[in-house]
This record gives C-alpha cells, sequence and structure tokens, in this order.
C-alpha cells in the first residue's frame, strides 16, 4: 500500500511537470488527464511501464463535429494503485487519422477496429481494420453525428397502417387514429 | 308610475271586498289587463336593450289575460259563478325586502324586473289565500292553479334577476 | 460449502448419487394458466373514466408503441382538460418499460398480470390493440403494475411561490407576490408534460406549452415572443389571468397544476422592456395599409385589437375616457396584484408600434359614433362593464352606501374615498375581494385595524372569487360570511347606513343549476358597519352610443348581438370585450385578436373590391 | 449477401479446409459466428464474426431522452441484464450528483447478486451441455428460473427487469420477499454438492475440461481478461472490492481464485461465486429490514431532465467480468454518447481467437462457454 502511495504521488509529480498535459483528480480512484494527440502514446507508455496501468479497460470514441474533432478517451487500470485513468486527446475529424496503441496495449486492436467502423477512424499499425459488426453496411459510418439513424430508416422503411377490427368501428363512427407516434415522439422535438 | 301603484291598490281593495267568485275572476282580469297595458306602455319608452325584457313580460300579462277570458266562459265555472268566497288574507313578505320602485321615465332592467317580481308574488300569494279559504272542489282547484301559475312566472323572475344583477360579479 | 480439489481426477461413479433423483419429483413447471406476480408488467388497462386522453403516454414511450385514436362518444371539454382520445399500444414495439403508468397524469393506466398473447390473425393487426379497463382480451385479469407513489414520476407538488407575508402587505399597496427567481422558474417549468390541455383551455389560446419548454431550456426570449404570438396583455396575464389552463391541466388531475400563470409572468419579468418591444414588434408588416381604425376603449380587448391591426400596418387611434390605458385592469384591478408600472409596459409595448391612445375622450359626449363611422375605415367598442350594480334592498341608496367599482376606480386613480372604521361588503366575486382587501390596506393606514365583513349569496364552494384571493382576504383579517342574502341596509336618525341586515340563504342553485336562492326567515344578522359596499355585479354603460344607433343595432337579451367574428348589425361596428362576454381579462384579449381578424378581413375584401 | 471479410487471404493448402460455428450454434450464449480453419481436427486459425445481434443500441440510445434508455440497457445482455441497468444509473447519478438513498443501494446489491447467480447457473449449465453433458444444463436452466420467480415478483419482469431508474429504485420490496428469497437461496445452496457430483466430483467433465482452453496470468493481464476468467488464471481481483460501488465495501465476501487457468478451472470459479452471492444476499437480506427510508431520491419530469454537461467512466462487476459505461453528457435531455465496455469484447474476439489456434475441433464450442462470452454485450 505504501509503493501504491509513493507511486501514486510520483505520478502525480510526473504528470504536473509535463508539458500541454492537464490533469484532474476526480476522486481517489479517478483520474482524468487532457493530452495532445502526438503525446498520447508516450504517456501510455509511461502509464503502462512505469506506472503500473497495465489494463486497457476501454478506448471511447466521441464524435464533436461542431469542433472538428474525434474525442479518443482510453481508459487505463492499474491493479496495483486501484485508480483508473481517462486520458483524453482530441485528433482533427479529417482525415480521421490517428496512431494505433496496439504495441503498447494489445485490447486496443478490438476497440480501434469497432471505432474504425462505427466512427470511421483509420489507426496506422492497427492488426486489423477490416470489418467487424456491420460487415454488408455500405453507408457512412453511423455513429458520427452527422449520420440520422432515424431518417435512414424512415426514408427506407415504411410505417405500417393498422386496420384492426376495432379501428375500423370507431372510424365509422367518426373517429380513428388521430396521433400517430412519429407525429408525437418526444424524443424527435 | 304612481298612477300604477294606485291602480293595484284600488284593485287590492276591492279584492279583498269581493264576496263571489265572479267579482274575484273580473278583479282579476283586470290586474293582468292593466298589467299589460303597463308593460305594453313602456316598450317605447325603455332603451332598446332592455326591450326584450317588457316585450317578454307583457305577452306573458297577456297570456294571463287570456287565461281569464276564456275561464269566465268555461261552463263548470259559469255554474259557480256565483258562489261566496271567504276575503283572502295576503303576505307581502318579498316586498319587504324589495320595494317596488318607482320605475321613472326611463326604467332600467333591474327596476323592472325588481316591479314584476313584486307584482308576481302578490297575486301567488292572493290566490294561494283565496284557495286556502275555499271549501275543497273544482273552486278551489282553480285557485290553487293560478297561484302556481303565478309561482313559477315568478320563480323565471326571480332567476332572472339573479342572474342579471348578482352574476358577472369578477 | 463442499471442497473440490484441483487434482481429484474426479470419478466415473459420482455421477450415479444423482440416480436419486429418479426418485423425485420432477422440476419442471406446470403450464396451467396462473396469474403473474402482484406488480408483474403484463398488458395494458386503462380506466377510460379517468384517463384524460393526454397523450403522456404517448410521449414518453420508448418506443413509439402508443398512437392515439380518437374515440367518438367520450367526453370532449377542453375547460375541463377532457380530450376524447385513447391510447391504443403495438405489441409489436412494446417493451413493457411501464414508463408510461409511471408518468400518466391521471393514474388511468396499468398493466395487468397476464402473460400471453398469441396472434389470432393472419395480419399483424392482432397486435394493435385499444386496451380499455377490461384488459386486452375481455379476460379479466388484476392490475399488477400500476400507479404508486414509489414509482410515480408525475412532479405533483408545485414549486412554492415566496409571497409577502400578511403583515407585511396589510399596510401597504405593495406587490404580495414575488413571483419565481430563475432556479426556481426553471424547475416549475420542468414538471410540464407538454400534453397542451392548457393552450385548448385557454380563451385566447396561448403557447404555453412552447414557452414553458422554453423557460425550461432558459430561454427567455424564445418563451416572451411565444407569449406575444397570442397575447399582449403579457404582465397583466401573467399575474391576474384567470388561468383556466391551470384547470385544465392534466397534472392537475392528482397533484398540484403548473403554475402557468406566474410561469408566464417569471418570462416577461426576466427580459428587459426594450427587448420584449422588439421581440412583440418581429413579423410586423412594414408598409402602411393606408386603413384606418378607431378603437373606443383602451382595455385588454380594445388594446389587443389595436396590437393585432398595427402589426398589420393599419393606423389605429384609440379613444379612452379616463386618463390611463388598461380599462378595468387598471381601474379595478388593485396594485398589489397588479403594480402599475407592469400594466403601464405592456400599454407602451403596444403604442410602441404607433398606436395611438387618445385620452380623457369620452365617446359620445367629446366625440360621437357617428363621426367615429364617418373618419374611419372601421370602428371597435370595447367599453368594458364599468356600471357598478346595486342590491336596491332597502336603504341601498343611503349615505355611506357605495359601489365597489366607484371606489376601486377612485383609489387607482389617487382620488380619497372615505375610509370606514367598519365596512360590510355585499359579493362574492373578486371585485368584492378587491374591495375588500384595498378597504383592509386603507384601515390599517388609518385606523390601525382592519374590520371587515364580507357576505356573499354563495355558499364558500361556489364563490365566483379565486380561492388563493380568498385565501389572502381571510389572512389579511377579512371577516367572510357565506351564504348570507342580503335584505336591507340599516340607517341611524340621520339616514346613514350603519350595517346591513342579511338572511341565511338555504340553497343558492335551483335544479338546472340557475341562480335561485331561497331564504331561512329564522336566520337573520345584522352586521354593523359605517360603510357598506355592494359588490354583487357590473353592466356596460352604452349610453355612448345615442338613441339613434342603440335603436339601429341588434341586442341580445341587454347585450349588443354580434355574430362569432364579433360584427355587431352595422357593417361599420365591432364590438369586444367583456360589454358582450362578460368580465375576464383573457377573455376579453381574446375578443381582441377575433375582432381584429375580422376587421383586418373585411378592410382586405373592401380594398379588393374598391 | 457474402460477408466482405469472408475473402480469403489466399488459395487455402488442399488439406485445410474451413468450417463454420455459427451463427446459430448452442454453444454460445446468442447468435454468433466463430470461422475456423482446420487442419484435420486441429485448429488452425479462428476468425471472430459478430453482427448478428447488432441494433445499434449506443446510437439509439444518443437520440432517446435518459429515461428512455432504461429499457435498452438489459438488452445489452440477456442472460446477466441486472449490472447493465445498474451501471447506466450509476453513469447517470454521477452527472447529475444524484444520492442514491440507502436503501435502494441494498435493494441494487441484492438484484445484482441474484442476478449473477442466475447468469452464472445459466453459464455453468451451458458449459456442460458443451462436453456433452445435458443434466447440469436441465438442472441449471430449472434453478435459474426459480429466481427468475423472484425477479418477478421484485421488478414486474422475468428477465429485463427496468427495476433501476438513475435516483434509486422503482418499488420497494414486495411483503414477505425476504422469506421467499431466503428459501430460494437456501435450496440453491442446498443442490450445489449435486452440481459438484454430476460436473467436479465427475470425471468425464474433468477430462473434457482440464488443460484446455489455458491462459496464464501474463497473458490474462495482457488481453484484457477480466471477471472469472481472471480470477480463474490466480488473480484476485474484483471491481466489487477493488473499485467498490453501490455497499460492496460493507459486505463480506471472498473472492474466488484458481490457479489452472482452463476450463475447468472457470467453471470452478463460477461455482464458488454461486456460494459467495448466496452469502452476500444473506448478508443483504439481513439488512434490509434495518434499513428504512426511500427506495429513490427526487429526480426530475423524465420529459425534461437536462443531465449536466461532463463524462463519467462507471465499472461494476458482471458475472462476466469487468462491465463500464463511458457516457458523456452535452448538458441536454438525451446522452451525448454512451459506450458499452462489455467484458466479453474481450472475452469473445481476441481472447477466443488466440485460444482456439492448436486446440481440437470438439474443444472449440466449451472454450467458447467456458469463457462466458455473450455476443449481444459485443455487437450491443
Amino acid at each position: 500500500m505504501t509503493k501504491g502511495k509513493e507511486l501514486s504521488t510520483w505520478l502525480d509529480k510526473v504528470l504536473s511537470e509535463l508539458e500541454g498535459i492537464e490533469f484532474r483528480r476526480k476522486s481517489s480512484r479517478r483520474l482524468r488527464v487532457d493530452v495532445a494527440a502526438d503525446a498520447l502514446p508516450a504517456l501510455l507508455e509511461l502509464l503502462r511501464g512505469r506506472a503500473s496501468y497495465v489494463h486497457l479497460s476501454a478506448i471511447s470514441c466521441v464524435d464533436w463535429p461542431d469542433d472538428g474533432a474525434f474525442e479518443l478517451v482510453y481508459h487505463v487500470w492499474s491493479y496495483e494503485l486501484q485508480s483508473l485513468v481517462s486520458a483524453h486527446t482530441r485528433i482533427p475529424r479529417e482525415p480521421g487519422v490517428y496512431i494505433s496503441v496496439y504495441d503498447i496495449y494489445t485490447p486496443a486492436a478490438f476497440f480501434e477496429r469497432d471505432i474504425h467502423e462505427m466512427f470511421g477512424v483509420y489507426f496506422e499499425g492497427s492488426p486489423d481494420m477490416s470489418k467487424f459488426i456491420l460487415t454488408e453496411w455500405d453507408g457512412p459510418p453511423p455513429m458520427r453525428k452527422d449520420f440520422d439513424s432515424e431518417a435512414w430508416v424512415n426514408d427506407h422503411f415504411d410505417w405500417q397502417d393498422y386496420n384492426p377490427e376495432w379501428l375500423k368501428e370507431i372510424v365509422a363512427q367518426g373517429g380513428g387514429i388521430a396521433i400517430r407516434p412519429d407525429e408525437q415522439r418526444f424524443s424527435r422535438k | 308610475m304612481s298612477s300604477m301603484q294606485e291602480g293595484e291598490s284600488a284593485s287590492y281593495a276591492k279584492i279583498k271586498s269581493m264576496t263571489t267568485l265572479k267579482d274575484v275572476l273580473a278583479v282579476a282580469t283586470s290586474f293582468e289587463e292593466s298589467a299589460r297595458d303597463f308593460y305594453t306602455d313602456l316598450i317605447p319608452k325603455v332603451s332598446k336593450r332592455f326591450r326584450w325584457l317588457v316585450e317578454e313580460l307583457a305577452q306573458e300579462e297577456q297570456g294571463h289575460y287570456d287565461l281569464f277570458t276564456s275561464l269566465a266562459a268555461r261552463d263548470d265555472v259559469e255554474d259557480a259563478i256565483q258562489a261566496e268566497i271567504e276575503r283572502p288574507v295576503t303576505d307581502g313578505k318579498f316586498a319587504d325586502a324589495v320595494m317596488t320602485p318607482d320605475l321613472g321615465e326611463q326604467p332600467d332592467d333591474q327596476a323592472v324586473l325588481q316591479y314584476a317580481m313584486g307584482r308576481e308574488h302578490l297575486a301567488m300569494t292572493h290566490y294561494r289565500s283565496l284557495a286556502d279559504s275555499t271549501a275543497p272542489g273544482p273552486i278551489k282547484e282553480l285557485f290553487e292553479y293560478l297561484a302556481n301559475e303565478e309561482a313559477k312566472h315568478k320563480e323565471e323572475l326571480e332567476k332572472l334577476y339573479y342572474e342579471t344583477v348578482h352574476a358577472g360579479g369578477v | 460449502m463442499s471442497r473440490i480439489d484441483p487434482n481429484d481426477k474426479g470419478s466415473i461413479l459420482a455421477p450415479l448419487k444423482n440416480l436419486q433423483f429418479f426418485g423425485r419429483k420432477a422440476v419442471t413447471e406446470s403450464l396451467d394458466p396462473r396469474p403473474a406476480s402482484a406488480n408483474y408488467r403484463g398488458f395494458h388497462l386503462n380506466d377510460w373514466e379517468a384517463c384524460i386522453g393526454c397523450s403522456t403516454c404517448q410521449k414518453v414511450c420508448d418506443n413509439a408503441a402508443i398512437t392515439m385514436a380518437e374515440v367518438p362518444g367520450l367526453p370532449e371539454d377542453p375547460e375541463k382538460g377532457v380530450r376524447n382520445l385513447r391510447p391504443a399500444i403495438d405489441y409489436g414495439r412494446c417493451c413493457w418499460c411501464a414508463l408510461c403508468v409511471d408518468l400518466c397524469p391521471t393514474g388511468s393506466i396499468s398493466l395487468s398480470r397476464e402473460y400471453v398473447h398469441t396472434c389470432t390473425d393472419p395480419e399483424l393487426d392482432s397486435y394493435f390493440v385499444l386496451p380499455d379497463s377490461s384488459g386486452i382480451h375481455g379476460v379479466a385479469y388484476d392490475k399488477g403494475w400500476a400507479k404508486h407513489a414509489e414509482s410515480d414520476m408525475v412532479a405533483l407538488e408545485r414549486t412554492d411561490m415566496p409571497e409577502l407575508a400578511p403583515e407585511a402587505r396589510i399596510g401597504n399597496f405593495d406587490e404580495i407576490v414575488d413571483g419565481y427567481d430563475r432556479n426556481q422558474g426553471i424547475i416549475e417549468a420542468s414538471r410540464c408534460v407538454q400534453c397542451g390541455m392548457c393552450h385548448d383551455a385557454c380563451p385566447t389560446h396561448m403557447n404555453a406549452p412552447e414557452y414553458i419548454r422554453a423557460i425550461w431550456q432558459d430561454d427567455i426570449e424564445e418563451a416572451v415572443r411565444q407569449i406575444y404570438r397570442t397575447n399582449p396583455f403579457a404582465h397583466t396575464c401573467g399575474r391576474v389571468c384567470t388561468h383556466r389552463c391551470e384547470t385544465a391541466c392534466s397534472v392537475g388531475h392528482r397533484g398540484e397544476p403548473i403554475a402557468i400563470r406566474w410561469l408566464k409572468r417569471f418570462a416577461m419579468d426576466q427580459l428587459s422592456h426594450e427587448r420584449v418591444k422588439q421581440i412583440a414588434a418581429e413579423g410586423r408588416q412594414s408598409s402602411p395599409s393606408g386603413q384606418r381604425i378607431a378603437i373606443i376603449g383602451a382595455g385588454p380587448a380594445g388594446l389587443t385589437a389595436a396590437y393585432d391591426l398595427a402589426m398589420q400596418g393599419h393606423a389605429v387611434k384609440v379613444f379612452e375616457a379616463m386618463g390611463a390605458a388598461g380599462g378595468m385592469t387598471r381601474y379595478g384591478i388593485p396594485y398589489y396584484r397588479l403594480p402599475a408600472d407592469k400594466l403601464d409596459n405592456d400599454v407602451d409595448v403596444i403604442t410602441s408600434l404607433g398606436v395611438e391612445i387618445q385620452y380623457d375622450t369620452r365617446v359620445g359626449t367629446d366625440v360621437t359614433m357617428e363621426q367615429l363611422r364617418d373618419d374611419y375605415d372601421a370602428v371597435l367598442i370595447a367599453v368594458g362593464l364599468w356600471m357598478g350594480r346595486s342590491t336596491r334592498v332597502r336603504g341601498a341608496d343611503a349615505e355611506g352606501v357605495h359601489r365597489a367599482v366607484e371606489l376601486l376606480r377612485k383609489v387607482a386613480d389617487g382620488e380619497s374615498i372615505p375610509v370606514p372604521k367598519r365596512a360590510v361588503i355585499i359579493g362574492g366575486g373578486n371585485v368584492a375581494m378587491d374591495i375588500a382587501r384595498t378597504l383592509a390596506r386603507l384601515q390599517k393606514r388609518k385606523h390601525g385595524q382592519v374590520a371587515i365583513t364580507l357576505t356573499a349569496l354563495e355558499d364558500i364552494d361556489h364563490f365566483l372569487a379565486d380561492p388563493d384571493e380568498i385565501r389572502e382576504a381571510r389572512e389579511e383579517g377579512v371577516e367572510i360570511l357565506d351564504a348570507r342574502g342580503p335584505q336591507e341596509v340599516m340607517l341611524d336618525g340621520q339616514g346613514r347606513a350603519t350595517g346591513l341586515r342579511t338572511l341565511k340563504v338555504l340553497s343558492i342553485f335551483d335544479g338546472q343549476g340557475r341562480f335561485a336562492p331561497k331564504f331561512d326567515d329564522a336566520d337573520e344578522l345584522v352586521h354593523d358597519g359605517d360603510m357598506v359596499v355592494e359588490a354583487i355585479g357590473q353592466a356596460a354603460d352604452v349610453n355612448l352610443l345615442g338613441e339613434a344607433l342603440t335603436e339601429e343595432l341588434e341586442w341580445q337579451r341587454g347585450r349588443l348581438r354580434v355574430d362569432e367574428q364579433l360584427r355587431t348589425s352595422a357593417d361599420w361596428l365591432w364590438a369586444a370585450g367583456d360589454m358582450v362576454r362578460g368580465p375576464d381579462v383573457v377573455s376579453a384579449v381574446a375578443d381582441g385578436h377575433r375582432a381584429a381578424a375580422s376587421i383586418h378581413d373585411h378592410l382586405m375584401i373592401s380594398e379588393q373590391a374598391a | 449477401m457474402r460477408p466482405e471479410n469472408y475473402e480469403t487471404q489466399r488459395q487455402p493448402p488442399s488439406h485445410e479446409y474451413e468450417l463454420n460455428i455459427g451463427p446459430n450454434h448452442p454453444g454460445i450464449e446468442g447468435n454468433y459466428a466463430f470461422k475456423l480453419r482446420l487442419h484435420g481436427d486441429e485448429v488452425i486459425e479462428g476468425r471472430a464474426d459478430a453482427g448478428y445481434l447488432h441494433r445499434g443500441f449506443e446510437k439509439l440510445m444518443e437520440g432517446r431522452l435518459w429515461i428512455q434508455n432504461l429499457a435498452i440497457t438489459p438488452r445489452i445482455c440477456v442472460p446477466d441484464p441486472v449490472p447493465m441497468e445498474i451501471s447506466y444509473c450509476l453513469a447517470v447519478e454521477d452527472l447529475c450528483g444524484l444520492e442514491v438513498p440507502e436503501r435502494a443501494k441494498w435493494l441494487r446489491v441484492l438484484q445484482a447478486e441474484l442476478s449473477r447467480l442466475a447468469a452464472h447457473l445459466f453459464t455453468f449449465g451451458g458449459h456442460a451441455a458443451t462436453t456433452g453433458m445435458y443434466t447440469p444444463m436441465f438442472w441449471g436452466m430449472a434453478d435459474r428460473d426459480l429466481i427468475l420467480d423472484l425477479f418477478e415478483e421484485l421488478c414486474g419482469g422475468r428477465v429485463y427487469h427496468i427495476y433501476n431508474i438513475p435516483g434509486g429504485v422503482r418499488r420497494d420490496m414486495p411483503p414477505g420477499f425476504i422469506e421467499r428469497v431466503s428459501n430460494t437461496i437456501d435450496y440453491l445452496e442446498s443442490r450445489l454438492p449435486d452440481y459438484d457430483n454430476l460436473m467436479f466430483r465427475n470425471r468425464v467433465f474433468v477430462k473434457r475440461a482440464r488443460g484446455v482452453g489455458v491462459i496464464s496470468q501474463q497473458h490474462a493481464l495482457d488481453w484484457a481478461v477480466t471477471g472469472p476468467n481472471l480470477r480463474a488464471t490466480g488473480l484476485a481481483f474484483d471491481v466489487r472490492r477493488d473499485d467498490p460501488y453501490l455497499v460492496y465495501d460493507q459486505l463480506d465476501f471472498d473472492i474466488v481464485t484458481e490457479d489452472a487457468g482452463d476450463a475447468w478451472a472457470r467453471a470452478l470459479v463460477r461455482r464458488k461465486e454461486l456460494f459467495e452471492s448466496i452469502k452476500i444476499i444473506r448478508q443483504v437480506l439481513a439488512k434490509l429490514p434495518e434499513i428504512e427510508g426511500p427506495i429513490r431520491c427526487p429526480i426530475p419530469n423524465p420529459l425534461a431532465w437536462n443531465v449536466p454537461a461532463g463524462s463519467t467512466y462507471v465499472r461494476m462487476e458482471s458475472s462476466k467480468g469487468e462491465l463500464a459505461w463511458y457516457v458523456v453528457s452535452n448538458g441536454g435531455e438525451k446522452p451525448y454518447r454512451t459506450h458499452v465496455r462489455g467484458p466479453s469484447q474481450m472475452h469473445a474476439v481476441q481472447v477466443l481467437e488466440k485460444l482456439s489456434v492448436g486446440c481440437r475441433i470438439e474443444d472449440v464450442a466449451q472454450i467458447m462457454f467456458s469463457l462466458d462470452a455473450c455476443p449481444p454485450e459485443v455487437d450491443r
């Protein structure tokens, strides 16, 4: 535990001395680091190699079209320190190319492949950028904010018209369908 | 309007002194007639806004007048026309609270309504007293019928009065 | 627990121990129909008596499984907040999450304890069902998941509105209600389920769901924009509207309705007056139409029409008998409910559009109707109800007996009125409360204490006054005696009022709901008071029309006859507001819009014809 | 309809052939394909192929109100849906700064551990079935149903509970629930020796499971293996203890480990965790009557609920391993981004591909099930 504390203090010191890095402790087990894209691999090397953050929990991608950027978040966990670092970095949305961290964290292969498929970000050096989930999909990367899945569905499918007996009866009396779900869908407003 | 009050009290005094059905009916008929004429006279005098009210009242009194005229022509009434009638006791309770106003040259709707209500009340109590003091039989039934007619009319006027005067408080 | 050795190679005999199970009962479940658990989320039940067709279930449905169907024959009453719509469920989409149950404002929807539904038709239509309280198969199953305090997601309680304590407000005319601050406004707005019942119930159909949502989104400018689309008396209605919207509010069926009126006020108070003026002028017709319109009366109806007509590019001139605009909202409503500066703001927005108001000009005296008819392309009369009715009981014309509207007008105009030691008020409407509370303030100032008795024919549940008014009047020391019929004003030797004699009212309505009080002669009271104020009803003073015009126009049981478009029988004259509609601010605003639209159409048609 | 990544890179040698396991195969908990290149009955290469259960949940959630997403979350992992609900709620609560009442936390633990029991019974039976033994599968399913009965009572649903909402849970326990849970777990505990006899003392199962799909501890760390699969390599790590949430820091339970790292060890870890979960549930049942108070904190109207801007990464220990949500709000009424990190995303793809190389064809299904991989979690 003392060793853990020392390491943790050391890490805080190193991070505060590195240029171009902002870090913030959200709690004793959660640390947020914002880092420039070109410095991220070095930071991960440091975290894994010298600070015991051996477990890559996930890589998350967030599309910020208004900023013209993809945000990539690398969540790494240290079994020794029992703490999780989320390293945030941003890359330009165009051309949307970044460096793979596969050589630092093997599990990155899955996450990078997934992000490539869903967001169209290409990771140079990643072992496999082929399709995985959306095998037959030929549209744009669907997780991008500019892909409107609801509009796509409305373009490609029809709402089914209902015609059960009870509906025929109230139509005969002058009633009938008043508000269709697609007109009232609160989430669409 | 003083002429009306005089006319009214005169006819009232006459009723009091009446002793036969024939005379009772005669005074009642003239009572309705004078009211009809009174409202009819008012029609051109009041503002067009309230004209509907006096027009309706005049029509109503005409209806009563017609009723009495047709009554007098009925055989059963004719048979009993000389029957002795006890002098009625009337009770002007409602008039205690709502005075019969001097309607003036251009009376408003409230004044007309108040007068009309008082009048119907008077007629109602009068017929009720007559009915009370008459032995059971067709004549008693006749007075009861008349009293009910006047009561209904009075009630209608009361509703109209409250709707016009009291409702509309913001 | 039993220990398992990692080096145990196992035995082929070990599984044989379980041969004992041959002698036991099978674990398999019976397939006999059985009801599900008490909280089961099965198929929908909908109590059609309780359902108001507000469509909130449809809004919260995750999967767009709910379609609202109009069912003929069901009650449909916008003023009560009832629609004849009922939810129909597509079980091909439903995921049985029961959010529709938890967010149902009335609690009419629940889910049954029924497990199974299979397709009975060749078509998928058998999955589309209009549930009522008998369930979807007509087989009686009990309620499973239903409305419950633990899972209810409707915010039933209103955000408290801070207001002056009775002690702090009684000696002055300061505005009582503080208004929401930003945080409170957003929280109160967030309670809204956006059903739109308020919109339907409002006489002028305000875009209430839109401005409430804009307030929730902290977009005050948008809220004000939405308010001005339907109501230029925004400050006024934000304070003194009769808020039928809140009566119809779907949340009000089980809880406190959204404070729609206070939210409107909140939005108006948040924005600078200059910005309000800019927003109110958005979309104004820039080129003048060349048409001139005269409006008689600068009250809510007249000025609303003036606003609309000015926005259309017409030249509007308003003739006002008093020295300031606002009509009854200024001369009838005390400042503690509607401060004069707020009303001034509403009026200023309208005049800033070029509407000209000529004050202290009494039509019929200073200018005749005939002149207006000749000088203008159209005339709108909206003079309100300024004549206080008298009970005309015995003594009602004595010294010390007053009409409430006249006293209120004098107070608003800054004139002094006699302040009695004890006052008796006759009437149970908002005007009665206004004069009672105004006198209470004056008494406190002059005599140091409040001594007011208010009597009304109605029993307290049928008072026409707003419940808040009644509560606040009581807080301020006004004694309220309900169900008392005035019989006589008591007089002293000099013929001055000394009190009022009343009888107990036994019943006030007849079988048809018409006003027909019955009195109990035995229950008589005399209320002492050196002033008696009558606040029972009001009438319009239409003498300004003149005899000839009065004769010319058509009347309908005492009121000017107008059609749906508020046209009188004369083709140049329109009438609007309290004088044709009865007293209500927001209805007067609605009338103003309607009259303006009708006048505009008329002018456009005659222009085309010319 | 030919999948794009189906193209083989080169002409396979004539002694090799290809075999598709799935997308419909009883050896895995859902629709998932595993494509093998074989030499005789030895696997030369395995390629995972997902997408058969892709419903675009992460995208869908961006189009729905915060509360509407509750109904989606349990569907991300059918056998163990509860941690999905709870962790989504934890994320929203963290972003909103909601204080969940104590009683709700204990109810959530109760629900989560019942779910772990149900999920382990499911996997346990399924694993046995891949070795040809169907009795444990029938037993596991039948016993799991008893837990589903409890869920039906507590939550109103057997599989998709939708019991949690941000701020707490939707209902308190029905009357007599503690006793019924207690009876059920007593019964389940009495069943454990039966399972032991049927599997771990059964020579057939031991022979089939020992030494199959071995993961060394170092490999486990390198490949981000988590949960029972990680503990079966000897590393005592459990999010419940080492990164605690809810009230797990107040509960007494052991972290089960085995050293062998093979299919047998993974099954045994799950078997022992059944008992640990029973222990936890007993503690919760004893504690619940002492905790009075509400079961959720006040929450805004679901139709007008803006979650403050920010992001959070929430982790939980599901029956399958480390489950995490990365949730981003831009201050709006819908999530700006939700990212589910399911444990099976590692286990069902890279780990499975690696373990299958060199093993024999009959062991592939067993390896898949012993990893407890859950395809809907991979596809989302």
